[in-house]
């Protein structure tokens, strides 16, 4: 029996209690993350296919054309490499443009706009210039599209230095860690879940932002810590608490948010503390994410470890159509306990 | 911003009253040739309201784009490949699936996501593939085929067959690189491409002419010096001759070829845009419906020349239900794949490695 | 495989001997004016030959891409800048550079990798930038800065400004799909930027010819409802009117322009490219130099209507070379960037974290 | 004092040895490599920028195009997408052809085609079809050419499941690997660098391959394993002579060769004869190939190790381009010896 869990307490120990919450979806944090900055700052729109007359292919920019017009939201052809380079040519002029990837997949058509001028150009021009611009979009798996349009590329982004990149596993953060990156003067990435779109959380009615490079414990525990990004982060949260009901296990559980910046200490700090660490995450095995927070938890905390790191990554294969396969390739509580059990045996 | 100038005139004849049955390529037909085309174009319509009623019963996940409206385009083209031409799509490809003779039960499997599927549940909707029938995707990547499409007939050209290939595409995916490159480099080279654009009008919910700054697209071969025309893709006879002289003039010429085709999709982009009401009108909907459907336009002409009478139209239609519904069956009584197939098709050398001789890790699963 | 059929007619008017320093644009031009656009020509010429003799003495590594022999296309083009005009380019990019006013110490000591360089050593030949010159590269993947170069347009238009952006890119980035899905972009947003094809006839060792199958590059616009134009690219006079019709259009009308430039290059593709007689032939290059050599051109134009003597153009050169030569004393003497250097300039909120607020780790070292 | 090093003995101890060896270039072993296989197989054929008329633009492919004709070896335009996607599609008509980037960089514009044409193909269609193509070219730093055109993605290629690739760091190697991955029926990607074409090495007259998942053993050692690939393999020789002679340590050096796949049980015997790695690449340090290296000895030699593995990657930054400045950012005999001395500490 999975017992249900009381996310709005696990997750939001940062948030001011004397906030007002408000229950709303993840989609409707990101879109008024947003409005709010749209409002904010006149220099701030939002570019992509289907994002404006069409309110977006997944509803986030719903009812943001009609409110700020052709000029602040702003439909795009299918041409990813232009709008995204348009996205960074004007962001040099102080524009702050959100471009929206349907699926982040499709950034692979715009890879070279992406990932060598936006991570670039400030350091070939010896800092004379930066690029604010944030590109978001969906990077998940688990909605049976099949393997082109599944792609979880936060670990390519991290493996460009100039870029940042951040992953919000519930609405709270979504909110809060869009604002952040639109405010950012460097590209940073907010990857997404359509599967998280429809999810809903509290959120703070007053203005708040969520910084760039802290991790969020979702569950204090003592024998393991479970490290993970995203919506695994949710997963290895029911995870938890059933190895907390069904096995007496206290695992810790640590959401990174932010993937560059990284929040070392926090990863570090639990480990120290638990002795053993079990990676989560979405990403392809070879070179994924957790590859790179593996390394560093042996390399900085080799003495604190009592058992190898384990990881539980999507099983390494192009992803697959078929929905219960693919549901048993990406991460789920099952295969998460089963590694806990197999790193504290 | 970004606010378009001003519609401009369509270019095509619409509306042509030309009798492109009498045109040769058509002409030639037999009785049960027309038959089979007839047969064609009501089976993928009836394959896919089956696929869409198993979509909203939640038998079928992830993307379904319904190719309805527009099956004279695959159906008239396929039945033109001769013995070296092969065919590649986007991902609105179960019309050109169900075209090459790929059956209605491995098709409606791989929706369900079963091992029967054409790719074993690994696919899915947008990724059918039937190489024994020339047919090579089903690509979900807009515009991600084309550069494929010219790399078929640069095979072809390489080993000195005669034939073609034949690329379809919508109509937002021109404003894809690949695309223009691809053009540049087949013109260039000589390689024997055809473009066919599927111009429905629409990609998702945006309108040709808030995609497109010019609204001709084949013409944007003059640009590399490609041949192209266009053709209404209503009826199967004007789809076939169009089709006809730019796969001919391909084969001949060892040159590419942009065929620019007028169609409608009925239905949203795919099933997920419930909503296709809001950015064009019921009306738009109902006339294209109303005047300019495959099946009906070929059927009255098929029932003027007796090929077909309401009698015989209604035995087809009912034999087909029938297929498509037992092709449901079929799906859900298919198991699922075992976990184990997650990690096959991914290397044809572990795949093919019976005697156990590949050194190394193919997979890094912990 | 790939064999061109026939090499098209020109569509230009080559030869052509229009005064075009008689038009308004050049007509206005003070003395003072004129011999600042010649100084400007020599400047890039010497400072070339230079960094040349350096990159010989081994001094400077990696690519260097001379300009040597187009210096009239951004001389001319940048003396047209107005105060909220921008320009882009490749990696071809010490003309530009000068041309807006960079010095030529921060160039040189820029190749020589150094830290008074341009980007402090960060960015070499290939990526200069300035700014506050409105000049924002200097960028090393062909076409990569053609979206860019729309981007800064469109700021201009979204801040409401009027002016331009000129976007450089040569007769082989032409193919990149980059630039092509740009085309379109720009001309259905209406922005106002303009794309000058500075078209030196190959790319690499690759002959326009057997890179583009239509050879008028610029009239690919068409396809996008461009307008367009060409010009010869020797006589500054004639790039100044041509391009002062483009880029007034842009400005006046919100709409992207296509200028393509045939200029020539008298050097190898960079000086890696040794074997650049292998590609084109001995008198091709000489005939150009003869003929249309940008210095030469100037100067007799300019000596014929008094703004020169022989005397004064000597005298130029000699001051001009001695300020190459000083920017080789001072890229020489200069000292390379710390090693700290290589992990700043990454990240604005690193480099302007003067509080340590920052959260994270944002380098991940060993 | 750095010694001079017999590369000859150390690397070979697998090539039969009563082969005639000449002495030949990196670049030419190449050259034979493409020649022998183009005369071996019709289908196989040679496609890129500048590779036929201009010999190519480091001269790998020299004599070729005048030898065997436009057929077989074939100048491309500036277009990295189309052409690699029409030798994909070629490929599934049974054409064997042999991609060059000029830079692997370039790779980033034809990404898509790449990295998810050539990678799921074969698994989207349920192993109906299948791509044997080569994509090959330079991806290598150390060339004072900037940060645009220095990107070493073999990360990137080893962490899409349906593509292989291999890292030659000699002569040998690029000859024999490059057959192999000719003949392989799937997609491999040959990682050449422009500092190693003009280096030479002893190679066999005989024809030869390298199979791909093969590590080699440069030079045998007892206390601690230096694992690296690529040119940086070369230099962790250099590093590991020096550290014998002026420090007494006796390091293994085991260079990769092939990344993807990857010769697991080289790596895992020689840390458990050691009990200390490190590691070298010039990757960026953030996902590259040695953070996966890094996760895979600790969680399959977890009790076996004594130290935390050290990673020497290139410094995590867009590359720089002033010479002196590259030198120290990627990797060098200093940074690797520093990394050894502070893992034996
Ligand atoms: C590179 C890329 N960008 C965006 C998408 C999302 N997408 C899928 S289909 C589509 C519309 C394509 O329209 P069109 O080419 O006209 O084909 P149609 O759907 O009308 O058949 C879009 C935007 C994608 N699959 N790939
Ligand atoms: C995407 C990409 N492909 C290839 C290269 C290598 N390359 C650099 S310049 C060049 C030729 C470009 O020719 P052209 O556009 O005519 O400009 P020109 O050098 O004549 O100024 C090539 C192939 C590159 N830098 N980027
Ligand atoms: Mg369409
Ligand atoms: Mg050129």
């Amino acid at each position: 029996m999975i017992p249900t869990i009381n996310l709005k307490e696990l997750i939001f120990s940062t948030t001011r209690k004397r906030d007002t919450m408000a229950l709303i979806t993840y989609r409707e944090a990101l879109k008024q993350a947003l409005a709010e900055e749209i409002e904010r700052d006149e220099n701030v729109c939002i570019m992509g296919e289907e994002v404006a007359q069409y309110n977006g292919a997944y509803k986030v920019t719903e009812g943001l054309w009609e409110k700020y017009g052709d000029k602040r939201v702003i439909d795009t052809p299918i041409s990813e490499a232009a709008f995204s380079g348009l996205a960074i040519g004007s962001s040099m002029l102080g524009i702050r443009p959100v471009v929206e990837m349907m699926f982040m997949s499709f950034s692979y058509v715009a890879f070279d706009q992406l990932f060598n001028n936006a991570s670039f150009c400030r350091y070939m021009s010896g800092g004379l210039m930066n690029v604010p611009i944030v590109v978001r979009g969906p990077a998940n798996g688990g909605t049976n599209v099949g393997a082109t349009h599944s792609h979880t590329p936060e670990n390519l982004v991290a493996n460009h230095p100039g870029l940042k990149v951040v992953c919000p596993s519930n609405a709270y953060d979504a909110k809060g860690l869009m604002k952040s990156a639109i405010r950012d003067n460097d590209p940073v990435f907010v990857m997404e879940n359509t599967l998280l779109y429809g999810e809903k959380w509290e959120v703070p009615e007053e203005e708040f932002i969520v910084e760039l490079g802290v991790a969020n414990t979702l569950k204090e525990g003592t024998d393991i810590s479970i490290i993970s990004h995203g919506r695994c982060a949710m997963i290895a949260l029911k995870a938890a608490e059933i190895l907390q009901n069904e096995h007496a296990i206290n695992a810790e559980v640590i959401d990174l948010r932010s993937i560059r910046p990284l929040d070392e200490d926090a990863i570090l700090n639990s480990v120290r503390k638990t002795h053993r660490a079990v990676l989560v995450e979405e990403n392809k095995p070879y070179c994924g994410v957790d590859a790179q927070i593996s390394h560093l938890i042996q390399y900085k905390a080799f003495d604190d470890l009592d058992a190898p790191i384990h990881r539980v990554s999507a099983i390494d294969a192009p992803q697959i159509y078929s929905k219960p396969l693919e549901d048993w390739q990406i991460p789920n509580e099952q295969r998460i306990i089963d590694s806990v059990l197999k790193c504290l045996a | 911003m970004p606010t378009k100038q001003a519609v401009k005139k369509s270019t095509g004849k619409s509306g042509s009253t030309k009798k492109f049955e009498a045109e040769a390529i058509n002409k030639k037909l037999s009785k049960s040739e027309k038959l089979k085309l007839y047969k064609k174009i009501v089976a993928i319509r009836r394959f896919e309201e089956r696929s869409l009623q198993a979509y909203n019963q939640g038998k079928i996940g992830g993307f379904l784009h319904l190719y309805i409206g527009q099956e004279a385009v695959a159906t008239g083209i396929v039945s033109l490949m001769e013995e070296n031409d092969h065919i590649i799509t986007a991902y609105r490809d179960h019309g050109h699936a169900l075209a090459v003779g790929m059956t209605m039960n491995e098709c409606m499997a791989e929706l369900y996501g079963k091992y029967t599927g054409c790719s074993k549940g690994k696919g899915g909707s947008m990724h059918y593939f039937a190489p024994d029938k020339r047919y090579w995707g089903g690509h979900g990547i807009v515009a991600g085929q084309t550069p494929l499409g010219a790399g078929l007939a640069f095979a072809l050209k390489y080993k000195g067959l005669k034939g073609c290939a034949v690329c379809f595409l919508g109509d937002g995916a021109v404003n894809q690189g690949s695309f223009m490159e691809t053009l540049n480099l087949v013109s260039l080279w000589g390689i024997p491409v055809v473009y066919v654009i599927e111009n429905n009008g629409y990609s998702m919910g945006t309108s040709l002419k808030r995609s497109s700054a010019e609204e001709s697209l084949a013409k944007r071969g003059e640009a590399f010096g490609i041949e192209w025309s266009t053709c209404e893709g209503h009826d199967i006879f004007e789809v076939r001759s169009a089709a006809n002289k730019a796969m001919t003039y391909a084969r001949d010429n060892l040159k590419p070829y942009i065929l620019e085709i007028r169609t409608y999709r009925y239905r949203g982009h795919s099933v997920a845009d419930a909503n296709h009401e809001k950015y064009r009108t019921k009306e738009e909907i109902e006339n294209y419906k109303k005047n300019k459907d495959p099946i009906n336009v070929l059927k009255t002409k098929l029932l003027a020349d007796k090929t077909l009478t309401e009698a015989s139209a209604k035995e087809i239609d009912r034999e087909i239900k029938a297929e498509a519904e037992a092709s449901a069956k079929f799906a859900e009584e298919s198991p699922y794949p075992p976990k184990s197939e997650i990690t096959t098709d991914v290397y044809w050398t572990v795949d093919n490695d019976s005697d156990n001789q590949l050194k190394g890790t193919y997979f890094f699963n912990d």
